[in-house]
C-alpha cells in the first residue's frame, strides 16, 4: 500500500530525458517538444509575474500616504496602466494553460506531443513578440489609460498607447494558437480508452478554456485594430461627434475580456481539481458535475460582460438582462466549490505544500466569488463599481484564485519537471506568508472601497489613509512570500533530492512515466483501462 | 524616503467620525441600499464559514494521521442537487430585492429640480435653471429631488457621490442622468470614478445641501453666511499638489498658490498652459510684465488690467496668431479669485 | 457514475507490444470519410447555383420591397453561403465535430449581437420626458412645404418669428448685425440690411445652404442642421426681405442644393435633433416666447424706450419681461441661458440698486457690464421699464 | 523530433501521430477551428454594421447608394469563379493530377489579382470623391449631409480593407502552394497544404458573399 512517504527509487541521473536530449541554447530554441516550450513559457511568465509584481509594490507604496509619496499623477498613471496589462495579457492569461497545460496535457493524454508542435513554438514566439512590442511604448512615453483603453481617452493618448495596442493585437494570436492546438490535441490525441468520461479534470478545464480563447480573443483582436484606427486616422466608430459610440467600445471590450477572467481561473480550477483527490487519496467528489460545470462557466462567460457597463450609459433593459444573466455564474461556481470541500470528507489528508495552496486557494477564491455576487447585482454594482472594492474582488479572484493555484501547480508538478523535489519546510513558511501577506493586501481594499475611495486614485482622501497603510504592509509580506517561494525553487533544481517517477503517487498518466521524462513521454503507448481517479487499491479493507 | 512623509502627513485621525464599513446615508434610498448590502455581508458571512470553515475542519479531522485510509466516495446526487437549487434560489430572490431597489435609484419624480452637468477635464460645471454657473459646487434644497443631466466636454468621467449611493458615468455625445432627494444638509464629497487623466484623483466636487431659507438667500444670488460643515468624508482637504514633476519647484506664496489651485478649477488649463508649452490659447509663462503683440499689429504692455481685461473681456485685446475664442469669465470668478489668479499668472517669471 | 471497473489491472497497465498501438484506435475518425474528393459535375453545378443566386440578389435588391428587401437579402446570402460551405469545403462530407465547431462560430457572433442590442437601441431614458419621447415629437413635425423655396408672405411671417428666438441674438433684432451676443465676436455677424458683403450671395438657395452648412471658418455661424426644412425656408425669405434687389435663382442654383424645381420635390431628409436642440428643450424654463412685433417698438418714443431697445431688448424682451434665449458661448457644447423677468430680480427694487447691476453686470450670469450709460440714460431706462413710456 | 525529410515518394507522418489520415483529420479540424477565430474577428465588424445600421438607417440607405454596385458584382462573380477554380484544383491535388491543379491554381490566384485591381479602382474613386472614413470625410454632396455619414464610409473601408487583407494573404498561401506542386511534393496519398489552403480561399470567399448584399445591395 504505497504512502507518499515512501519515494519510488530515483531514476539515475545518467537517464536519458527532455532536458538532456539536445544540449545547448539553439536545440531549446528550437525545440517542438511541448515539454520544453512550457518550460519556456514557464520561466517567460515568472520574469513578467516578477516585473508586475515590483510595479504593485510601487503603487501600494505611492498609496501609503495621500499625496505624492514617491511619484506623482503621470508617473503613477503610468506605472497601474503597465502593471494590468502586464499582469492581464503577459501574465495570468499564458501562466496555467502555457506553461503548465503545455507540459503536463499532452502527457495527461498518454500523447507524444501536441497536435502541432510546430504551432505551438510559433505561438510561444508570437507571444514573445507581443510583450517586446508593447513594452516599446515605454520608449514613445508610455501608456497611462488603464488596461483596458476606454475610448474617447485612449483614441486621444499619446503615441505611446498603439504600441501596446499593437502587442496585445500579437499576444492574442499566441492565445488563439494555444487554445486552437489544445482543442485538436484533446480531440485526436487521447490514449487507447481515455474516453470522454476518463479524462482527468485539468483536461477538462484546460478543453473549457481553449474553446474561450479560440471564441473570445479574435473580438479582442478587432476591437484592438479598430481602436489603433480610431486613434491614428479617426474613423469615428468609437468618437461621439462622427457618430460613433464611446459605449460600443465598452461592449467590444468586455465581450472578450470577461471570457479572459475566465481564461484565468478555469485552468487554476483545473490544476485544483487535480491536487485535492491526489493529496486526499480519495476520488474527486462529483466528477461529472465539475466537468460539466467547466462547460456551464464557459457558456456563461460569454453571457455576462454587460455587468462592467452598469453605470457606462448602459441602458435599462440591458442592466436588467446582464444582472439576471451574471448571477446565474456563481451556480456552476458553486458546485465546484461545494465539490472540492466536500472531496475532504473521509479522505486521508496530506498537508504537503500542493495541497496548501489549494486549500489557500478555496478560502480566497470562496471571499472573490461572494463578492462577485455583490456586484451582479445592479443596485450595489452602482455604488461599489470603480471603487476599491471592485480592486479587491478581482485581485481575490485572480491572484488568490489563479496564482495561488498556479504556485500549487508549480509545486505539485515541481517534480514531473525537473525531476527533483523541492525543500517542503520553506514551502510551507512561504505559503504561511502569502496567505497572511494577501488578505492583509486585499481585506482593508473591500472596506475602504465600500466606504467610496475610487480607484485608480494617485491621491485620496486623508480618511482613508489607515487602511491603505495597512495594505502596503500586506503587500511586502506577499512579496517576501513570493519571493522566498522563487528562491527555494530555485534552489531545488540543484540541491533538491531526487524525485523519482511518482513521488506523489497519483493516477493520472504523466505520473506514470520517468521524471523528468523522457522526449517522447512514454516508452510504449498507454492503454488507459480505468477512471484516473480510482483510489480504490489502497483504500479497501 | 517615505518615512518622512509619514510624519509630515501624520496618521490623522479622521477628524469627521465615518461609519466602520459605509458613508454617511445621504437619502432614504441610501438606507435602503444599506439593507440590502449588509443582509449580502451577512449570507457571505454564512457561506464563508460553512465553506472556509467546513474546508479547515474536514481538513484537520480527516489528517492523513487521524485518518490513514480514506473511503471510497465518488458522489452523491442528493447533495449535488442542493447545492446546485439552495444558491439559484437564494440569487433569484437577491436578484429580486437588488432589482426593486435600483428602480426606485434611477426612476427621478417628475418635479425633480433639473441642474445641468457639465464635466471636463478635470472640474465639474453646474448649470441651473436660471443660467447661473458654479464651479465645483452643486448646491441643492434639502429633502427636494434634484435630477443632474450631465454631458462631458472630453473624456468619459463618472460623477460618484458616496454618501448618496450614486455612481453615473458622464459620456460626451449623450446626456446621462442621476437623481436624489438629499436628507442631510452639509457638504458631501462627490468624486470622478472613470479614469480621465493627471487630475483623475482632484477631480472633486461637492454637493452643498441647504437649509431652505438658506436655499432662499442663495437663489436670490446672496452669500450665505454660515459655513457648512462637511457631512461624512472630505472633512480633511486632500494635500495640495505641490509644485508639478514638470515645473520648477517655485516657492508660492498663499495668494499666488490659491491662484495655482484655481488656474486648474477655472478650466484656464485647457487653453493656456503655465510652462511655455503651446496650447489652443498663448502660454501666461514669462508673459506678466513683457510687450505683447496684438493681432492688430499693435503691442501692448502685459500689466494687471491687461490680465484683467482679457479675463473679463477676452475678445477686446487678441494676442497674435491665436482664435479669438476666449469666452468671458465675468461673473465666473469672484474678486479675490481674480486677484488669485493674476498673482499666480505674475508669479510665471 | 461509480466505475464499476473490475479489471484489476493497474489502470495504466502498459500492454506489451502495443507499440503503434491498432490502427483504428477510437478517437480516430472513420478511416477514409473525410477522404472525399468533389467530383467536377458537382462543382460546376453549385457554382451555377451561386451565380443565379446572385444576380437574383441583384435584381430583387433593385425592386422596393420596403421593409422585406433586407431579410430577403440575408437570405439569398446564407444559402450562397451553406452552398460553398457544404460543396466547396465539402462539409457535408466531413465529421460531425467539424460541422458543430463551425456552427457554434456563428452562434457566438449572435450572442455577440443579441446582447449589445438591448442596450444600444433601448437607450433613450435622457429623452423620454415625462412620458412624450423628445425625439419621436419633433421628428414627427418633418413636414415639407412643396415649393419652399419660393417667397409668400406666410414664409416671411413664420421667418421673423423663428429669426425672433434663433437669429436676433447674433444679427441684431432688425438684422444689422448688432444683437447683444455681437459684442463677443470678430467677425461681425452679417447685416441683412445692406446687399454688400454677403460671404456666400443672397440667393435662396445660397441662403439656404450657409443656414444648413453654416460658415466654415468663422467661429460664429452654427450649422442650423436641426432646423425643420419648412423652417429653414421661412428663414430665408426674412432675412433676404430686410433689404431689396436681392437676386433670384436660376434651375441651376437649386439643382446644386439638390431640389429639382420641375417637380416639386423638396429635398427629403428626415430630422434628426441635434444634442443642443435636445439641451435646450430639457433646460428651457417655463419661458414665455416673446412674439416680438416690430410695432409697439416705434411708438416708444421717449429717450428711455429708445436706450432700452437699442441694447436691452435683444436679452431682456419687451418690456423687460425676458423670456429670451441666449446663447451662452463660453460653455461647448453650448448652452442656452432663459432670461428672467426683470421685475423678479432685485435689481429693479431701487434706481441705485438697477444702476450698480447694470454698470457692474451681475456675477454668476451673462449679464456684461456696460459703462458707457450716464446717469440720466440709466434713469430713463429705469422709468420706462417702470412705467412703460 | 519534426517530421521526417519529405521525399518525393509520399509523406511520413509526424511521430506523434498514428497514421497520415490521423495527421489529415487533425489538421483539418485544426483549420475549421481557426476558421472559427476569423468568423468570430469579421463578426465583429459585422456587429458594428449592425448596430450602426440599426441606429442610423436613412443614413446608411442614403450612403450605400454611393457605392459602385457594378463593380461590387464584378468582384463577386471574380470570387465565385475563384472559389470555383480552387475547388477544381484542390480535387485534382487529391486525384494526383499535378499539372491540372497548378493550371488551375494559376487562374484563382489571377482572379484574386483581378479582384484587387477592382477594389483599387472603387478605393481611388472614393478617395477622389473624398468619400472617406471618420473624420476626413471631405465630401459636400448635398444628399449625404447626415452627420453621421462618414460612419458608414468608416465600416466600409474597415470591411472591405480587412477583406482585402485577407484576399492578399490568400494569395501568398496560393502562390506557396503552387511552387510546392510544381516541386512535386503532393500526391494523392499527402494533400493536406493544397487542400487547407482551399478552405481558407473558400473562406475569404464566404465572407464577400455576406459583405457584397450588405454594403452594396441593401445598406
Amino acid at each position: 500500500m504505497a504512502t507518499i512517504e515512501k519515494h519510488s527509487p530515483a531514476t539515475p541521473s545518467g537517464a536519458h530525458h527532455y532536458l538532456n536530449h539536445g544540449k545547448g541554447l539553439w536545440s531549446w530554441l528550437t525545440t517542438l517538444d511541448h515539454k520544453r516550450i512550457g518550460v519556456m513559457y514557464l520561466f517567460t511568465v515568472l520574469t513578467f509575474f516578477l516585473v508586475g509584481g515590483l510595479l504593485a509594490i510601487a503603487i501600494r507604496i505611492e498609496l501609503f500616504t495621500p499625496g505624492r509619496t514617491i511619484m506623482d499623477a503621470d508617473t503613477y498613471n503610468r506605472v497601474f496602466t503597465l502593471h494590468g496589462a502586464i499582469m492581464v495579457f503577459l501574465v495570468i492569461i499564458p501562466a496555467i494553460p502555457a506553461s503548465l497545460g503545455n507540459f503536463i496535457l499532452p502527457m495527461m493524454l498518454g500523447a507524444k506531443d501536441v497536435a502541432f508542435p510546430r504551432l505551438n513554438l510559433a505561438s510561444y514566439y508570437i507571444y514573445i513578440t507581443g510583450a517586446v512590442v508593447a513594452l516599446t511604448s515605454l520608449l514613445f512615453g508610455g501608456v497611462d489609460t488603464g488596461w483596458t483603453f476606454y475610448t474617447p481617452y485612449s483614441a486621444t493618448a499619446g503615441i505611446g498607447v498603439v504600441y501596446v495596442l499593437c502587442g496585445a493585437f500579437i499576444a492574442g494570436f499566441s492565445s488563439i494558437l494555444t487554445g486552437l492546438n489544445f482543442i485538436v490535441t484533446i480531440h485526436k490525441l487521447r490514449a487507447e480508452g481515455q474516453h470522454w468520461d476518463r479524462l482527468p479534470l485539468f483536461c477538462w478545464a484546460l478543453y473549457a478554456t481553449s474553446i474561450i480563447q479560440v471564441l473570445a480573443t479574435p473580438v479582442l483582436a478587432i476591437t484592438l485594430i479598430l481602436l489603433v484606427f480610431e486613434r491614428l486616422t479617426h474613423i469615428g466608430i468609437f468618437d461621439a461627434s462622427l457618430g460613433g459610440d464611446p459605449i460600443l467600445f465598452q461592449h467590444f471590450f468586455w465581450f472578450y475580456s470577461h471570457p479572459a477572467v475566465y481564461i484565468m481561473i478555469l485552468p487554476a480550477m483545473g490544476v485544483i481539481s487535480e491536487v485535492i483527490p491526489v493529496f486526499s487519496r480519495k476520488p474527486i467528489f462529483g466528477y461529472k458535475a465539475i466537468a460539466w460545470s467547466s462547460f456551464g462557466i464557459a457558456l456563461l462567460a460569454f453571457l455576462v460582460w454587460g455587468h462592467h457597463l452598469f453605470v457606462s450609459g448602459q441602458s435599462e433593459l440591458a442592466n436588467f438582462i446582464f444582472s439576471l444573466l451574471t448571477i446565474f455564474v456563481a451556480v456552476p461556481t458553486g458546485i465546484k466549490v461545494f465539490s472540492w470541500v466536500a472531496t475532504l470528507y473521509k479522505g486521508s489528508i496530506h498537508f504537503k505544500v500542493p495541497m496548501l495552496y489549494a486549500l489557500g486557494f478555496l478560502e480566497l477564491f470562496t471571499i472573490g466569488g461572494l463578492t462577485g455576487v455583490f456586484l451582479a447585482i445592479v443596485s450595489i454594482n452602482v455604488h461599489l463599481t470603480d471603487t476599491y472594492f471592485v480592486i479587491a474582488h478581482f485581485h481575490y479572484v485572480m491572484v488568490g484564485g489563479a496564482l495561488m493555484a498556479f504556485t500549487g501547480g508549480i509545486h505539485y508538478w515541481y517534480p514531473k519537471i525537473t525531476g527533483r523535489l523541492y525543500d517542503e519546510a520553506s514551502g510551507v513558511w512561504a505559503f504561511i506568508f502569502v496567505i497572511v501577506g494577501f488578505n492583509l493586501t486585499f481585506f482593508p481594499q473591500f472596506i475602504v472601497g465600500a466606504q467610496g475611495m475610487p480607484r485608480r486614485y494617485w491621491n485620496y482622501l486623508p480618511e482613508f489613509t489607515t487602511l491603505n497603510q495597512l495594505s502596503t504592509l500586506g503587500s511586502f509580506l506577499l512579496l517576501a512570500g513570493f519571493v522566498w517561494t522563487a528562491f527555494y525553487l530555485w534552489r531545488g533544481l540543484k540541491h533538491g533530492p531526487l524525485a523519482g517517477d511518482n513521488p506523489w503517487n497519483s493516477l493520472t498518466l504523466e505520473w506514470q512515466t520517468p521524471s523528468p521524462p523522457p522526449h517522447d513521454n512514454f516508452a510504449i503507448d498507454p492503454i488507459v483501462t480505468d477512471w484516473p481517479y480510482a483510489y480504490r487499491a489502497e483504500n479497501e479493507k | 524616503m517615505f518615512i518622512s512623509n509619514v510624519h509630515a502627513s501624520g496618521f490623522q485621525s479622521s477628524a469627521v467620525e465615518t461609519s466602520a464599513t459605509l458613508p454617511l446615508q445621504g437619502t432614504q434610498i441610501a438606507a435602503q441600499w444599506d439593507q440590502l448590502y449588509l443582509f449580502l455581508v451577512g449570507l457571505s458571512a454564512f457561506f464563508f464559514v460553512l465553506v472556509v470553515g467546513g474546508m479547515i475542519y474536514l481538513a484537520f479531522r480527516y489528517r492523513k494521521s487521524h485518518s490513514p485510509r480514506a473511503t471510497y466516495i465518488t458522489h452523491h446526487h442528493g447533495l449535488e442537487a442542493l447545492w446546485t437549487a439552495i444558491p439559484t434560489v437564494l440569487l433569484v430572490g437577491i436578484f429580486i430585492w437588488g432589482w426593486s431597489v435600483y428602480t426606485k435609484m434611477i426612476q427621478a419624480p417628475g418635479d425633480a429640480m433639473e441642474v445641468r452637468v457639465v464635466a471636463r477635464k478635470w472640474n465639474w460645471q453646474f448649470q441651473y435653471s436660471d443660467g447661473r454657473v458654479t464651479l465645483g459646487e452643486l448646491f441643492v434644497p434639502v429633502d427636494k429631488p434634484v435630477k443632474l443631466i450631465m454631458s462631458s466636454e472630453d473624456v468619459i468621467h463618472s460623477m460618484f457621490i458616496p454618501n448618496f449611493r450614486l455612481k453615473q458615468d458622464v459620456v460626451p455625445g449623450m446626456y446621462t442622468t442621476i437623481w436624489f432627494e438629499p436628507t442631510i444638509t452639509g457638504k458631501h464629497q462627490i468624486f470622478c470614478t472613470e479614469y480621465c487623466g493627471t487630475g483623475h484623483s482632484e477631480m472633486l466636487a461637492k454637493v452643498i445641501v441647504l437649509t431652505d431659507e438658506q436655499w432662499k438667500t442663495w437663489w436670490m444670488g446672496k452669500k450665505i453666511s454660515a459655513t457648512i460643515p462637511f457631512a461624512g468624508i472630505g472633512g480633511i482637504a486632500m494635500p495640495q499638489v505641490q509644485a508639478s514633476a514638470s515645473g520648477g519647484a517655485v516657492k508660492l506664496s498663499g495668494l499666488a498658490l490659491e491662484g495655482k489651485a484655481l488656474f486648474q478649477t477655472k478650466t484656464c488649463t485647457t487653453c493656456h498652459s503655465d510652462d511655455g508649452s503651446p496650447k489652443i490659447g498663448p502660454s501666461l509663462k514669462g508673459v506678466f510684465g513683457h510687450k505683447v503683440e496684438l493681432a492688430d499689429g499693435t503691442s501692448v504692455q502685459a500689466d494687471e488690467n491687461y490680465l484683467r481685461e482679457s479675463i473679463e473681456n477676452p475678445t477686446a485685446k487678441i494676442v497674435k496668431g491665436f482664435q479669438p475664442i476666449m469666452p468671458t469669465f465675468k461673473g465666473m470668478m469672484s474678486e479675490t479669485e481674480m486677484n488669485a489668479v493674476i498673482s499666480y499668472i505674475k508669479s510665471l517669471k | 457514475m461509480n466505475q464499476n471497473e473490475t479489471s484489476n489491472k493497474k489502470p495504466d497497465q502498459k500492454t506489451a507490444g502495443a507499440t503503434n498501438g491498432p490502427a483504428g484506435s477510437s478517437n480516430e475518425t472513420d478511416g477514409h470519410g473525410h477522404h472525399h474528393i468533389v467530383p467536377d459535375g458537382v462543382a460546376l453545378k453549385v457554382f451555377g447555383g451561386l451565380i443565379c443566386l446572385t444576380v437574383t440578389t441583384v435584381v430583387t435588391s433593385h425592386l422596393d420591397l420596403g421593409v422585406l428587401n433586407f431579410p430577403l437579402a440575408m437570405f439569398i446570402a446564407t444559402i450562397k453561403a451553406l452552398l460553398v460551405v457544404m460543396f466547396f469545403m465539402a462539409l457535408k462530407y466531413d465529421t460531425k465535430e467539424n460541422t458543430v465547431i463551425f456552427a457554434s462560430a456563428f452562434v457566438f457572433v449572435a450572442i455577440f449581437f443579441g446582447l449589445v442590442a438591448p442596450d444600444i437601441f433601448f437607450r433613450g431614458d435622457v429623452y423620454v420626458k415625462k412620458g412624450q419621447a423628445l425625439i419621436r415629437e419633433v421628428s414627427g413635425a418633418g413636414s415639407t412645404i412643396p415649393k419652399g423655396w419660393i417667397s409668400t408672405p406666410e414664409l416671411v411671417a413664420k421667418g421673423k418669428t423663428i429669426y425672433a428666438t434663433q437669429c436676433s441674438t447674433c444679427h441684431g433684432v432688425e438684422g444689422k448685425g448688432d444683437g447683444a451676443a455681437a459684442a463677443a465676436l470678430n467677425p461681425k455677424p452679417r447685416n441683412f440690411t445692406q446687399d454688400a458683403g454677403w460671404k456666400v450671395g443672397r440667393k435662396p438657395s445660397q441662403v439656404y445652404a450657409t443656414l444648413k452648412t453654416g460658415i466654415p471658418g468663422s467661429a460664429a455661424m452654427p450649422v442650423f442642421g436641426s432646423l425643420s426644412q419648412a423652417d429653414r425656408w421661412a428663414l430665408v425669405h426674412f432675412v433676404r426681405s430686410l433689404a431689396a434687389g436681392a437676386p433670384e435663382d436660376t434651375n441651376e442654383d437649386l439643382a446644386k442644393i439638390g431640389i429639382d424645381p420641375a417637380n416639386e420635390v423638396a429635398e427629403k431628409v428626415a430630422p434628426s435633433i441635434s444634442v443642443e436642440m435636445a439641451m435646450e428643450r430639457m433646460t428651457e424654463a417655463p419661458a414665455k416666447l416673446v412674439a416680438m412685433s416690430g410695432s409697439n417698438l416705434e411708438e416708444g418714443t421717449s429717450a428711455g424706450a429708445k436706450l432700452y431697445r437699442s441694447s436691452c431688448f435683444s436679452c431682456h424682451g419687451q418690456q423687460g419681461s425676458g423670456g429670451i434665449r441666449v446663447k451662452n458661448l463660453g460653455v461647448k457644447p453650448a448652452s442656452w441661458v432663459v432670461t428672467r423677468a426683470l421685475n423678479e430680480t432685485d435689481a429693479m427694487a431701487s434706481q441705485d440698486k438697477f444702476n450698480k447691476a447694470v454698470i457692474l453686470g451681475v456675477p454668476g450670469s451673462l449679464m456684461p457690464g456696460m459703462a458707457q450709460f450716464s446717469a440720466t440714460d440709466l434713469r430713463d431706462i429705469y422709468q420706462f421699464l417702470k412705467t412703460g413710456k | 523530433m519534426a517530421n521526417q525529410p519529405v521525399t518525393s515518394a509520399g509523406h511520413h507522418h509526424a511521430h506523434h501521430f498514428k497514421s497520415a489520415d490521423h495527421e489529415f483529420s487533425a489538421a483539418k479540424q485544426g483549420m475549421w477551428v481557426f476558421l472559427v477565430t476569423e468568423v468570430l474577428m469579421i463578426g465583429g465588424l459585422f456587429v458594428a454594421y449592425a448596430i450602426f445600421r440599426g441606429l442610423y438607417p436613412d443614413m446608411f440607405s442614403a450612403a450605400h447608394k454611393f457605392l459602385n454596385v457594378k463593380l461590387g458584382l464584378t468582384n463577386t462573380i471574380i470570387l465565385l469563379t475563384s472559389s470555383l477554380t480552387m475547388l477544381m484544383g484542390v480535387s485534382s491535388a487529391q486525384r494526383g493530377d499535378q499539372k491540372r491543379s497548378l493550371k488551375f491554381l494559376a487562374v484563382t490566384f489571377l482572379c484574386a489579382i483581378g479582384f484587387l485591381v477592382v477594389k483599387y479602382i472603387e478605393y481611388s474613386h472614393k478617395f477622389h470623391d473624398g468619400l472617406l472614413p471618420g473624420a476626413n470625410f471631405t465630401n459636400t454632396d448635398p444628399l449625404l449631409m447626415h452627420p453621421k455619414t462618414p460612419l458608414f464610409f468608416s465600416l466600409y473601408f474597415m470591411m472591405t480593407g480587412i477583406h482585402a487583407f485577407h484576399v492578399i494573404v490568400g494569395m501568398g498561401l496560393i502562390a506557396w502552394i503552387m511552387k510546392r506542386t510544381a516541386k512535386g511534393e503532393f500526391s494523392p496519398g499527402y494533400y493536406t497544404p493544397v487542400e487547407l489552403v482551399g478552405f481558407y480561399w473558400h473562406f475569404v470567399d464566404l465572407v464577400w458573399i455576406y459583405l457584397f448584399p450588405l454594403l452594396y445591395l441593401v445598406g
